[in-house]
């Protein structure tokens, strides 16, 4: 049972041209953690607070369970969110900002103050519950205001950024309590992140957003594998996907050396809408150093960035019409240097194909 | 290069007393001219009128920046109990007391929505709820007086808040919508998300942290309402009912002629007291940095 | 749990606006109509307050100023018990020969409200500076800088007059012998010396208040942008507690118009150099013309109105500040220009 | 709108029924000797049924007449006898807000003439003198018999002529010859119209017209425009009140000073507030060829027409006005009585030497103007004679301004 | 030459117990890219804002190029600052946000606004030049923080944690700009970040800081080989580091069925110090699965995160006394399923040994 719908919902801002969020259509099942991602800027945390009742909905209805919420005041809707910028009471202490919420509902104050410590505890803020929000670093702040929210037991969480200002192991913890308390309690989560990881690990679905209109909606591993378009493609996944205009020619398509098989149904499909041309799509995982065999083509390493675990190789595909710049992720233990020259291949399991004009996925 | 330190090694002892900044030192003596300047422009007048409170009435002629002798005569005089100055201290509380409190009441109220609220016309309500308090007071205190004639309100406290607090209610009105607007939106509505009504997130979030802005209201309300003179002089006729200010406007010389100059001031100085008490422990509520760290 | 794909259209094929921003949906008409619900409740204590003390008082008083004097029996020697209907004639007479007096008074107003508040607010914000300082005995200066104001005003006149008097402090300390009370210019820097003394703190306390909302980062930032004292001060602080500022200059030019006491105590009535509006009002009011009285009341209210308008209306966005101005032509016509041509060519 | 109920209406006014008897309210300024308030408890212990409450009004004069009017406006009854002082009585008997008075039941012909005058318009009595004023010259005894003079100067030539003598010997240093009440206010309408009087001329005729633009009147105003002009009266007099003036004298800066009884006491007082403290005396005013006359001041008790029980207001305005009130009020409050016998009473002039020089002043004494709009005239009065003493306005032209302005003012009178 | 020196630099808030930063000595040279990490609340701010002149210095003294500017007021210290929480200017509009250090270093108004809008089209924020922050996305605001930064040419940048609220897609791009840009101009750079890759990718050296300390600082590749101690190794890389309690036993470390060969300078080590335990540390890209062969031992998957590149496979590796939590990182088109047993091997040139005691490195 979908617990939060969307409705067609639109928001425009006043003074505003065009609308922050546009016809967005949504069904959200009740238990579900929905991660919501989009480049900045694209209406993610206008969505969320229209879910909140912040923001006033210009048209659409949006539901919570049954009812229709799109009138109701924030605090009828018994949500709890996460600001993207924290929006702390100065004035409570730590543990005080925490525990409002509570104290608002009137739950007994040992049951507050058990459920503000296992909070605090949960987000290492322990030492720091008598202290003013004023006095706390940046990321400090940021955990107070996951612990206003996780200490409720709402029917939905609103997280627009949570952990964006946490170091990579708090987050990493941070992130598998909150994935792990969201399954124990099973409330429908709706989380904004821009981190990858976050987004493929801890989302049932994954919702993309660009310019206020949803793109596509689907669990990672779909979204990753099959994005749904040109816009998706190139947002999920880092380093982004190389996408080029390719030449259709017969059951290939080719950019300068490089010739990619397409499958038959993207072949029809792009004969259906009589385009000559393709965008390919490759995930740098996809590429690979190879000898100069079958299906390789050449390029010129530019850059090699080293992660330690992982080495991303810039190279340019040679193509007289206009270069392509590429990028491969290549085992740090067998990198090439800057300036050489190597063969790339490409698994051709892993070929995205998509409409020239409409930037929609071709075929399956 | 490579530098190493050891992560569990016990932490040195918190260091002690912070080395006073150096700089800070050197910076403070203009800022030290500037509240002299300021504070000597302000209290020299005050203490003019100190001094000539502590002289005897027959040397109010003097300038001696000393009183010579110190009489407290004046004050004996203000004090005394046939003058029923303190009476109408007593009076003057009670109405700029009321004054404040409804006056700040209301005022929020109306500060809240038009801070927060969308409606149309609010410029033109808010042009209109100072153009009320325009027009000269000299003019409508005849008219006035005819209306709590009719409604027997002469000789009651109502008499003297409601007209006081009329005057109040824009300025009040005013401050405080500049002041709520200030506050980032945000907070309001994390109020809300946790469950607050909107009066709720309204008193438990934004009024504590407009306090400034209120207790600036507040003083500034108590203070108008504390010297409003014409109403009150008007609307009363009582000594028992009559204010501080109204008191003081009834104090004669010995003779027709004489000015009462050194009770008047010695007067003066004792209305003042109570704000500046006031001033005091209201003040310690204007300070800065209440939102600080509230949002990103 | 619904895996469906819902699959959209990027950008470029975006062309149906589902609502376009003329026609707001069902909801955000409700919300206004809400709110304006709201607001009406919470206004009405305010307005009823007013409606009370002033509305009815200003009508009468508006009213009355539509009748002349009664006349005088000349049989009976009694002031006839009916006052004439006389119109317009009371505000005619501002064309006329007690024109001059009139024109006279509003220039004094005029001049002594533009100089008293300009001072006040240059001397208000130096106060609020001082007040706002970390310092100790922070809440004595404070205090001490609200005094004057705290004095109620005809004690701070006869304070004054008793300073400017012939043989008083003032003319003790100062060189040469200056005759403050007498027509001239003196008479009206005596005034606003007082007034200025008595009312500065007034400003100072409320850009005080204003100055503790500005955020410590903001000055930061400013500060490693380069800005020295005196540029932060201008750039940062004064835009930034421009509402509370804008909302004392207000009120002080609002009071500072209707002036009335501190000329009267001080220099005395129908002093041409220093009389004003209120005191021409107060005059005529006292001579049993309530009816010429009434209308230069009222024409000082039209005066006071017309000053607040023009002041709410260039100035008061910052104070009332309805919703963000609209978009320039220009950037509307950037931000129709496609924004992104998402992938299609890397 | 003003408007009364008292009065009937045409031809002259009758005395009011005087009717009712209860509580009232007496409304005066304050007295801080608190010989009122004694004479009112007197009175309230012996009619405990009619009890007289003391209402007070503000110190300023302006502010007591405008609380006053504004009470009329209202027709509220709060006030019952109202003190009045005398320049209002013209204006607020025209307005019928007080009550006329029959006049034979007061001792009216015990009251010194121009005193009692001071209660009526167009000849029917609307207040009862309570008590009353007049200027006096002070001068410095010192500095007269320093060059030898012995007697006070009776006219404008002698007072000049003194002054040469005097200014020029060492001990008058600082000193100045003459000064009065000339700030812009009531003062100056008093000094102006005594100037205009002890000239020989007049404010206002018998019927109450103006007569300003005379030769006796330009005269009287010379003097004082003159004194300006020649430094007799000190620059500094422009700005002078009773109180200031009364600043210089005690300091012993001027010679000569037109100044009300009450600065007797003060100037005479030895706790080293007054320089003068025994070195002068006081005489009745010079005037242009003999002696001078002064104004009248004093505050008279009537009965506002609003008020309930009439008939106590009556009986106590009788009772506040007796002979025996009006010398407790001298003895207590330094208030100069109606009465003509209480200035020969030998107990009171050793109390007051001073009585003899006032009572001699009052008798030659003019009544201010009684007009209507004496708010406007006296206005009008000031405003000419202060523009020509400060040399703004020419002395003829400001006098015949004032007449035209005066005529104005009086016109339906 | 070092163009900032931290010379020994203490800072404690007033009212706290503990300084936030605790001696920090570091030298960073001209031209330099220093990256600054930490946990949460370590001091990576208040390091800043100490060398940006905007908190007081406690003990110590810090010097930008020659000049001690301990005691100079942050205007003289030319240097500009991307603050964690944006602090723009409310009352400007963007652009004059951007414009504002330009102005007051009276920069000819047609250079300012070449040079803002040069910034605005790098930050994707041409279309928001007139609006006022209050009306900006999270994102927008932080990318008009960081454009009030990079307007300038100053001696030295301060950038904390400038990208957390952008997208992937643009923080790869703004990274990758600013970056060139600190190279063409050769601004000394100080960088806080919480990402791994940004720090891994742009600092010339990276700073570790933990509690106020500093821990280490090294190249970004020093830093993930060979980690100082304990902290910098479970700190660096992501998932983080296997830590665990190996018991000594001759020339390996044993744990349940794990041994693992230890190297002889650091047996050495171990044994100068007495230990009969030691530390190890194994990156999750070190663990690989295999058969049953050499030097492998089974553990059971509890868990599998894929991230479309990556897989995550969290498994527990048998210990009668205390079982160990294991993540390897693995080819996401081979991952075990949860509750399966496997067998995984270290790659044994890739084990880090550090102190028990002192959580110090072992050998070289
Ligand atoms: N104004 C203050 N008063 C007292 N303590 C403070 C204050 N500001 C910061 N602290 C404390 O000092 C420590 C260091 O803070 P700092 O802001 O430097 O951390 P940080 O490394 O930037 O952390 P983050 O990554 O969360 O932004 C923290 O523990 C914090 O709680
Ligand atoms: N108060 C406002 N007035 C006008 N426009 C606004 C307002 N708030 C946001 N916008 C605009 O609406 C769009 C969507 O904003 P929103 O905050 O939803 O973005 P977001 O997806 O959360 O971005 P980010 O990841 O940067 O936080 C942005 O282009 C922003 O500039
Ligand atoms: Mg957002
Ligand atoms: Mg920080």
């Amino acid at each position: 049972m979908a617990i939060v719908s969307y409705d067609k919902v639109t928001r425009t801002y006043p003074g505003a041209d065009r609308p922050a969020v546009d016809g967005l259509h949504l069904d959200i099942d009740d238990g579900e953690f929905l991660v919501l991602v989009g480049p900045s800027g694209c209406g993610k945390s206008t969505s969320l607070r229209m879910l909140a009742g912040l923001e006033d909905v210009d048209a659409g209805t949006i539901f919570i369970g049954d009812t229709d919420v799109t009138d109701l005041p924030p605090k009828d809707r018994d949500i709890a969110m996460v600001f993207q910028n924290y929006a702390l009471y100065p004035h409570m202490s730590v543990a005080d900002n925490m525990g409002f919420a509570l104290k608002i509902a009137k739950v007994p104050t040992e049951e507050r103050h058990r459920r503000v410590l296992e909070a605090a505890r949960l987000l290492d803020l322990e030492d720091y519950l008598d202290r003013k929000p004023k006095a706390l670093s940046g990321g400090q702040r940021q955990r107070v205001a996951m612990g206003r929210a996780i200490v409720r037991q709402p029917r939905v969480f609103l997280m627009d950024e949570p952990l964006s200002n946490l170091d990579a192991k708090l987050r990493v913890q941070t992130r598998t309590q909150i994935a792990s308390l969201q399954r124990r309690l099973a409330v429908t989560t709706v989380y904004v992140t821009h981190d990858q990881v976050e987004a493929m690990t801890m989302g049932d679905r994954v919702a993309v957003l660009d310019d206020g209109v949803l793109q596509q909606c689907a669990p990672p591993r779909e979204l990753y594998d099959r994005p749904a378009n040109v816009f998706v493609a190139g947002f999920i996944g880092s380093p982004r996907m190389n996408l080029g205009q390719f030449r259709l020619t017969g059951d290939v398509a080719e950019r300068g050396a490089a010739r990619v098989p397409i499958g038959r149904v993207a072949r029809h499909a792009a004969a259906a809408e009589g385009a000559t041309t393709v965008t390919v799509g490759v995930r740098p995982e996809a590429l690979e150093l190879t000898g100069s065999g079958d299906g390789a083509f050449p390029a010129e390493v530019t850059l090699v960035e080293e992660l330690g675990s992982d080495a991303y190789c810039h190279a340019v595909l040679d193509d007289p019409a206009e270069p392509m710049e590429l990028i491969a992720r290549l085992d740090p233990r067998a990198v090439p240097a800057a300036g050489q020259r190597v063969h790339l291949r490409i698994r051709p399991e892993e070929v995205h194909v998509f409409s020239p004009t409409t930037g929609d996925r071709l075929g399956g | 290069m490579t530098m190493l330190a050891r992560p569990e090694t016990p932490r040195h002892a918190p260091t002690s007393a912070p080395v006073p900044n150096r700089r800070r030192k050197q910076r403070r003596w203009p800022l030290r001219l500037a509240v002299t300047g300021v504070v000597v422009f302000c209290l020299a007048p005050f203490f003019w009128m100190v001094v000539s409170s502590l002289r005897r009435s027959a040397d109010i002629f003097d300038k001696t920046p000393v009183p010579t002798p110190v009489s407290l005569e004046n004050y004996a005089a203000v004090l005394h109990p046939s003058q029923g100055f303190l009476r109408s201290l007593l009076n003057s509380l009670i109405v700029a007391g009321t004054t404040t409190v409804l006056a700040l009441v209301i005022a929020t109220l109306t500060a809240y929505a038009m801070a927060r609220l969308d409606f149309p016309f609010k410029r033109l309500v808010l042009t209109a709820i100072i153009a009320t308090c325009m027009f000269p007071v000299v003019s409508i205190v005849v008219p006035l007086l005819k209306l709590f004639t009719s409604w027997g309100w002469i000789n009651t406290y109502q008499a003297l808040i409601v007209p006081s607090m009329s005057f109040a209610l824009p300025l009040a009105v005013w401050i405080l919508t500049a002041f709520f607007r200030q506050i980032p939106a945000e907070l309001e509505q994390a109020a809300m998300i946790d469950g607050c009504t909107r009066s709720q997130a309204f008193r438990k979030v934004i009024l504590p942290l407009a306090a400034p802005g209120v207790f600036t209201t507040a003083i500034i309300t108590f203070i108008t309402a504390w010297n409003e003179f014409i109403i009150a002089l008007t609307m009363t006729n009582r000594a028992s009912m009559e204010t501080a200010p109204v008191a003081i406007s009834k104090f004669v010389g010995a003779t027709e002629f004489e000015i009462p100059f050194g009770s008047q001031m010695a007067a003066g100085v004792v209305v003042t007291v109570p704000l500046v008490v006031l001033v005091v422990v209201f003040q310690r509520r204007i300070v800065d940095g209440l939102t600080a760290g509230a949002v990103k | 749990m619904g895996s469906e794909t819902t699959v959209r259209r990027p950008h470029p094929a975006r062309t149906a606006e589902p609502s376009g921003p003329g026609e707001p949906g069902r909801t955000a008409r409700k919300r206004r109509s809400e709110s304006m619900r709201l607001g009406t409740l919470l206004i009405a204590p305010t307005v009823l307050v007013l409606a009370v003390v002033v509305a009815f008082p200003t009508l009468d008083a508006i009213r009355m100023s539509l009748f002349g004097q009664p006349g005088l029996d000349p049989d009976t020697g009694f002031v006839s018990d009916t006052e004439p209907f006389v119109g317009l004639d009371n505000y005619a007479t501002i064309l006329t020969d007690a024109g001059a007096r009139f024109w006279n008074a509003f220039a004094n107003t005029v001049f002594f409200t533009i100089t008293s508040v300009a001072l006040e607010a240059v001397i208000g914000v130096c106060m609020a500076l001082i007040m706002h300082q970390a310092l100790r005995g922070r809440a004595l200066v404070r205090a001490s800088i609200l005094i004057p104001w705290a004095i109620p005003t005809a004690i701070v006149a006869l304070l004054w007059r008793w300073i400017f008097n012939a043989d008083g402090i003032a003319n003790a300390l100062l060189p040469g012998r200056v005759l403050w009370t007498t027509e001239g210019i003196q008479a009206m820097v005596a005034v606003i010396v007082a007034d200025v003394w008595k009312t500065a703190p007034f400003v100072g306390l409320l850009v005080l208040a204003g100055l503790q909302l500005i955020p410590r980062e903001t000055h930061e930032a400013a500060k490693v942008d380069g800005a020295g004292a005196w540029r932060r001060f201008w750039s940062i602080t004064l835009p930034l507690v421009k509402p509370a500022l804008l909302v004392a200059l207000l009120f002080r030019i609002l009071d500072a118009l209707r002036v009335f006491d501190m000329p009267y105590v001080l220099i005395g009535p129908r002093k041409s150099s220093v009389e004003t509006l209120s005191m021409l009002a107060h005059d005529e009011a006292s001579n049993v013309r309530f009816g010429s009285g009434a209308a230069y009341a009222v024409l000082l209210f039209l005066f006071v109105v017309l000053v607040a308008f023009a002041f709410v209306k260039l100035l008061g966005a910052d104070v009332v500040g309805d919703a963000e101005p609209r978009p320039t032509r220009r950037a509307r016509r950037k931000a129709r220009a496609p924004r992104r041509a998402e992938g299609s060519e890397p | 709108g003003p408007a009364g109920e008292g009065g009937n209406g045409d031809g002259q006014p009758e005395a009011g029924e005087f009717e009712g008897r209860g509580p009232i309210n007496y409304v005066a300024g304050r007295d801080v000797t608190g010989t009122m308030q004694d004479i009112i408890d007197e009175w309230n212990a012996e009619n405990p049924d009619e009890e007289v409450t003391y209402v007070e009004l503000p110190e300023d004069p302006d502010s007591q007449r405008q609380q006053i009017i504004q009470n009329a406006q209202t027709q509220a009854d709060t006030y019952g006898v109202i003190n009045v002082d005398n320049v209002w009585t013209a204006e607020f008997a025209a307005n019928q807000w007080l009550e006329p008075l029959p006049e034979d039941e007061f001792p009216v012909d015990e009251m010194l003439e121009p005193v009692a005058e001071t209660a009526r318009y167009q000849d029917q009595m609307y207040t009862v003198p309570f008590w009353t004023d007049a200027g006096l010259l002070y001068y410095r005894t010192d500095l007269l018999d320093e060059a030898g003079i012995d007697e006070p100067p009776a006219t404008w030539t002698e007072l000049e002529q003194q002054c040469d003598q005097v200014l020029r010997l060492p001990e008058a240093d600082g000193v100045s010859c003459y000064a009065g009440q000339f700030e812009k206010y009531e003062g100056l309408t008093v000094n102006f119209a005594e100037a205009v009087q002890s000239a020989g001329g007049a404010v206002t005729g018998e019927d109450g017209t103006p007569t300003v633009d005379t030769a006796e009147a330009r005269e009287g105003l010379r003097f004082l425009v003159e004194g300006f002009e020649s430094g007799l009266i000190p620059e500094a007099a422009i700005t002078y009140q009773e109180e200031e003036g009364r600043q210089a004298f005690q300091d012993g800066n001027l010679l000569f000073h037109r100044q009300w009884p009450y600065q007797y006491a003060l100037a005479s007082a030895d706790d080293g507030s007054s320089d003068v403290a025994g070195a002068f005396d006081v005489a009745p005013l010079p005037g242009a060829d003999g002696p001078g006359s002064s104004s009248l001041g004093g505050w008279n008790l009537g009965v506002s027409v609003f008020a309930e029980n009439k008939a106590t207001a009556l009986d106590f305005v009788k009772y506040m006005t007796s002979k025996e009130n009006q010398r407790r009020n001298l003895e207590d409050a330094t208030l100069a009585p109606a009465y003509a016998e209480l200035y020969e009473d030998p107990e009171l002039v050793e109390e007051f030497p001073y009585l003899p020089e006032l009572r001699e002043s009052i008798e030659s004494a003019v009544p201010r103007p009684k007009v209507v709009r004496y708010g406007d005239a006296t206005a009008a009065i000031q405003d000419y004679a202060y523009a020509a003493i400060t040399g703004d306005a020419d002395p003829e032209q400001a006098l015949s301004g004032l007449q035209e302005r005066l005529e104005e003012i009086t016109g339906g009178q």
